[in-house]
């Protein structure tokens, strides 16, 4: 294990900056999110949860697919994946347990069968450096998903005090990393890490949302659930905006969309909400037309769909961004209290 | 460079059929005029209209056809109404085959089957029809039920009158929804027309058209003492991705553009009422 | 706050027992002292979760538009803020007025937790306020904060009162203050073209699109919003470019120019924390300057600026800063 | 294709000109016929009042390439429908200050009021804007950069 004192830290950012593109974050107008770092950009690692998660690094909000010039009756469709090549190679920083964890979750989605080049192409040049928490809050329920939020996986995990940041590798792509940094760094922190896990560790067991009960959530269930009462009480003050699908870390649904320039057409991608009451809407008809299915939906993916589809894997991973940031406080915990099963008081 | 499932390929348009006064059949073919690529009955490809949009559409001609693939398109919606003002030589995007096929070389293997459709529906079923009767021998016998609000809705009618309704061991019964000068066939709603003709219930069924058409014919070959497990359906959802990725086409665990479009009715109980 | 609570809870049960209205529209109890969320009561058994606190902030009149359509009356609080917007959704016919039961109450300001959290404070486990001192008890321990430093923004300047009201719960009058509300929008209005492009390049790329603003807006009443409308050519689920960062917030704003009564809840719902309430305040604040003084939701009639006109108004080029040349 | 020559290219800006049917838009084709000269790059369209011009057309315009807008109008009092320009007025009014709030440039919009008969003045107006934009320079603040991809 390795260390390198905080104030080192801008020339740990500017060392790596050397070779790669950093992605860490960053405060901006007040908030804190993930953006490309630069010299005089203030860097917040002490910032529990940025209001977008890291997904957007392989998952952008907005992304182009492709372009079509269009002449007369002709179409070409011209791929603009070339670009990636002359990408630089990518540093994300500073990743969450939880977050990690949701990088995990998208994987499964993207790189199944048939692959997302898109996404494949920015996971496979990026190398992560996670971050262990060490002051987690009353919103916070990653232990429910089994996420250790203080031995995050990762290419590199780190761990940060009040003096230092601790460093260890993971992976090859960890090893290559740390190479590249090995004159900032000096050996040690073993001891003050395994303190810093012990305390962190004593906070989790007694956050409020520590102990939640999923034992419902399971395909057989399905009809059950989907048919539940509650959802109608659940849902009643739901604005239907998108806040809760665009900070989560595991949200992925999207919509192609095209962009008449004055050239021709770009095709791009871009983030959908399940809780937009076009998301389903087809010349002809809805599948859902009223909220109360559309959010029994978002929360049915998270906690049954998706586990049915991916052998148990939740797509919830205890961020708690939702839990923070609903404008009118529905969150996906207050789903679990009620329908997860008998021991959530 | 990997391949790229959401990059389309470009087609052209060779030719363009008026089916009725809402429904077109277009023919495509790639730049190199050969066949832009294989799929099996039921399948659908993602066709789209740069700077207008992309939308999902069943191959209506059969896989065996080693030509050209057909669409037959409905006027309505945004994307159709430009795709019907197109003429010959007008190239679009393809982009699939995706989602399920219907099991013609598994479960219908030597039965007798039963198709039944109505309006646009016939669109996937054509398909599986003229595959059906490319491999005719591997089939029993062949029963079609076919009904449309009037006699210009009933798509492809000319197909059905000069090729189908002159096979032997085929039974095409048309029926429209009232009575029209003109037409000295069956007036009534299809799936009135089913429970009369008594068909005989251990045929395996195929049902496509619109959903309240498909509700009360199930009901009424379940009355006749057809089995759920061998009754196929077909759904429709928004889809953008077709791959099972965007998120928006599910049925409870089930994607329509993946797991679907055809459906066993027994699976679809399974399902959570959303479609 | 409590003995206001628990006299709302008495009149919700006894406007349910009676049946004079069918269903109460208010706030239910969170999973902490601080995540209230609206909820409709429509028997006294549902009335266990019921709560008013120093944490809601939420408007309530947006939601009378869907349910003051079912069958019978409904009776809602409504705090002073809430009132203005609640008129101007009867005005432009959007709740019928006779189907509603407006019981309106008392608020000493709400309380913003992220704000409170920024302070520091985390794990909170109760929250008591004695006039101006935010007294929270957490896991970590015991912390006062100045009540004016964490409550929330809309409540920062805010010196409204009931607009409509068909009977009142209100034990401690709030004491009329000298605030200028426009003091933010002058501060821009003072600086360079460049600084104030600069304020709002970097606040605008903070959004997410996620709507939050426009959903919870009481003045976005429209059926179907043109941005969700793909016949607009201007629909999008994402801000593709800079330009639609400005173009949603800019087309919103003036939208609501006239009729936007400052309730606020932009701002408060808005992820990023973008200060949107000063976009709508700058047409407040020039429609004001230009026309004569209004305040949007003062009543439930009349012509609002921008469906009126004099002859004598300034002509566009005439207009700087908010003022007439 | 990088440009190799030095030279720095001239800069024409793209004018959008909303005009009354009723008023300037004859006032533009009076200029025509009276032989003014105003610049090439004003795109004149035509609207059946100033009043129908909503927000969201000057902002596609700025969208779509525009480096000014500029709208036209029948005089306070004289219009068609008696009324449209007074509204047009306020709206206006309120939009520029408030794009200007937004820290876009106040000189790329200009609201003007021209009649069937002034074939002169339209020419001057217009005259008069394109010089004020091209001082300006290219639009930078409210414009979309897809719209520009490939040129």
């Amino acid at each position: 294990m390795y260390r390198i004192s905080k104030e080192k830290l801008n020339d740990l950012y500017a060392k790596i900056n050397e070779t790669s593109g950093l992605y860490i974050p960053v405060k901006r107008a007040g908030e804190v999110n993930y953006a490309v770092w630069g010299e005089g950009k203030e860097v917040s690692l002490e910032t529990l949860k940025t209001v977008k998660s890291p997904k957007s690094m392989f998952f952008p909000q907005t992304e182009n697919m492709m372009k079509f010039k269009t002449d007369g009756k002709n179409i070409e469709v011209i791929d603009v994946r070339e670009q990636f090549d002359e990408r630089r190679p990518f540093v994300l920083f500073g990743v969450k347990a939880c977050d990690y964890k949701a990088i995990e979750v998208l994987d499964k989605v993207f790189l199944g069968d048939p692959v997302d080049s898109y996404y494949k192409m920015r996971r496979e040049t990026t190398t992560i450096v996670t971050l262990a928490c060490s002051r987690p809050e009353e919103s916070c329920f990653c232990k429910v998903f089994d996420v250790d939020a203080t031995a995050p996986q990762g290419d590199v995990t780190t761990w940060l005090d009040a003096e230092y940041l601790y460093w260890q590798a993971n992976t090859e792509k960890g090893e290559a990393l740390t190479a590249l940094v090995q004159e900032l760094l000096e050996e040690g922190g073993e001891t003050e890490v395994a303190t810093q896990q012990a305390q962190t560790k004593a906070v989790i067991e007694r956050l409020p949302f520590s102990n939640l009960d999923l034992s419902r959530f399971t395909p057989e269930n399905l009809n059950a659930l989907f048919n539940e009462k509650e959802w109608e009480e659940m849902s009643e003050a739901c604005l239907g905006c998108g806040t809760c699908t665009f900070v989560c870390p595991t949200c992925q649904c999207f919509d192609i969309r095209d962009f008449k320039t004055n050239e021709g057409v770009i095709r791009y991608r871009c983030w959908d909400s399940c809780m937009y009451s076009d998301f389903t809407l087809m010349a002809h008809g809805n599948s859902r037309t009223t909220q109360m299915q559309r959010f029994r939906q978002r929360f049915m993916h998270k906690l049954v769909y998706y586990p049915s589809q991916y052998d148990g894997t939740y797509s919830c991973v205890g961020c708690g961004r939702c839990v923070n940031k609903c404008p009118q406080n529905l969150n996906i915990v207050k789903v679990i209290k009620t329908l997860g099963g008998k021991n959530n008081d | 460079m990997i391949e790229e499932t959401l990059i389309p390929k470009v087609g052209v348009i060779t030719d363009v059929r008026k089916d009725t006064p809402d429904v077109k059949t277009f023919r495509v073919v790639g730049t190199d005029g050969k066949k832009l690529f294989q799929h099996m009955p039921g399948q659908c490809a993602m066709v789209s209209v740069p700077g207008v949009g992309e939308c999902m559409f069943s191959i209506t001609s059969s896989p065996t056809n080693e030509e050209y693939m057909e669409f037959s398109i409905k006027k309505c919606g945004c994307v159709t109404e430009v795709i019907h003002a197109m003429e010959v030589g007008q190239q679009i995007t393809v982009r699939g085959p995706y989602g399920k096929n219907f099991p013609v070389e598994e479960d219908f293997k030597g039965k007798d089957l039963l198709f039944i459709a109505g309006g646009i529906g016939l669109a996937p079923l054509r398909s599986v029809i003229n595959y059906v009767r490319h491999y005719r021998d591997h089939y029993g016998k062949v029963v079609i039920v076919y009904g449309a609000r009037s006699k210009d809705d009933l798509v492809d009618i000319e197909e059905i009158q000069t090729e189908w309704m002159n096979e032997p061991n085929i039974e095409v019964y048309l029926t429209i929804d009232r009575p029209q000068e003109g037409w000295d066939g069956h007036v009534g709603f299809v799936p009135a027309y089913v429970k009369e003709l008594g068909l005989d219930p251990n045929m395996t069924a195929v049902l496509c058209g619109p959903p309240i058409m498909i509700k009360f014919t199930l009901a009424g070959l379940l009355e006749l003492g057809f089995e759920k497990s061998r009754v196929y359906t077909t759904l429709e959802l928004r889809m953008k991705c077709g791959v099972g990725k965007c998120g928006r086409c599910n049925v409870g665990d089930k994607f329509v553009c993946k797991d679907g479009p055809v459906f066993r009715m027994t699976e679809l109980d399974e399902l959570p009422d959303e479609y | 706050m409590k003995e206001v609570e628990m006299k709302m809870l008495e009149r919700a049960k006894a406007l349910l027992e009676s049946g004079e209205v069918a269903r109460v529209v208010a706030w239910k109890k969170g999973d902490f002292c601080f995540d209230p969320s609206p909820a409709v009561f429509e028997s006294v058994e549902e009335l266990d979760t019921f709560v008013y606190d120093w944490f809601c902030g939420a408007n309530l009149s947006k939601y009378l538009i869907q349910i003051a359509k079912k069958e019978g009356k409904t009776a809602v609080f409504l705090k002073p803020c809430d009132t203005y917007s609640f008129n101007q959704l009867v005005k432009e016919h959007r709740i019928d007025r006779e189907k509603v039961y407006v019981i309106a109450v008392e608020c000493l300001a709400k309380l913003d937790v992220e704000k409170m959290k920024a302070k520091g404070v985390s794990m909170i486990e109760s929250v008591e306020v004695v006039d101006k001192d935010v007294h929270v008890k957490t896991a970590y321990g015991e912390e006062t904060l100045y009540k004016p430093d964490v409550v929330l923004t809309k409540c920062e300047t805010c010196n409204k009162t009931h607009q409509a009201k068909d009977e009142e719960i209100i034990l401690h009058e709030r004491p009329e203050r000298d605030v200028n509300r426009f003091a933010e929008v002058e501060k821009l209005e003072a600086m360079t073209e460049d600084e104030r492009f600069a304020f709002w390049r970097n606040q605008l790329s903070k959004c997410i699109r996620c709507n939050a603003c426009r959903n919870v807006c009481p003045a976005c009443s429209c059926v179907k919003c043109v941005f969700d409308n793909p016949a607009s050519g201007i629909s999008a689920k994402a801000n593709d470019d800079q330009f639609e960062e400005q173009l949603f917030h800019i087309i919103r704003a003036f939208h609501v120019a006239g009729r936007c009564t400052d309730c606020g809840e932009c701002s408060r719902v808005c992820p990023q924390n973008i200060p949107l309430h000063l976009l709508n305040r700058k047409f407040i604040k020039d429609i004001d300057g230009l026309y004569g003084e209004f305040q949007a939701g003062e009543t439930t009639e009349g012509k609002t600026p921008l469906t009126s006109f004099t002859e004598g108004d300034v002509e566009p080029k005439d207009v700087f800063n908010g003022e007439a040349k | 294709m990088q440009d190799v020559s030095t030279e720095k290219k001239e800069f024409t800006p793209n004018i959008v000109a909303f005009c009354c049917n009723w008023c300037s838009y004859a006032g533009a084709d009076l200029a025509g016929s009276s032989r003014l000269t105003y610049p090439a790059n004003v795109k004149i369209i035509r609207v059946p009042c100033s009043c129908r011009v909503n927000p969201m057309f000057v902002l596609k315009a700025f969208q779509r390439g525009a480096d000014g807008v500029i709208l036209c109008g029948c005089h306070p009092g004289d219009c068609h429908y008696v009324t449209g320009n007074y509204y047009t007025r306020r709206r206006m009014a309120l939009l520029y200050s408030f794009l200007n709030y937004m820290g876009i440039e106040k000189e790329r919009t200009r609201v003007e009021w021209v009649s069937a008969a002034e074939g002169a003045r339209f020419a001057s107006v217009m005259n008069d804007f394109v010089k004020q934009v091209t001082e300006l320079g290219e639009n930078k603040r409210l414009t979309d950069l897809r719209v520009k991809e490939g040129e």
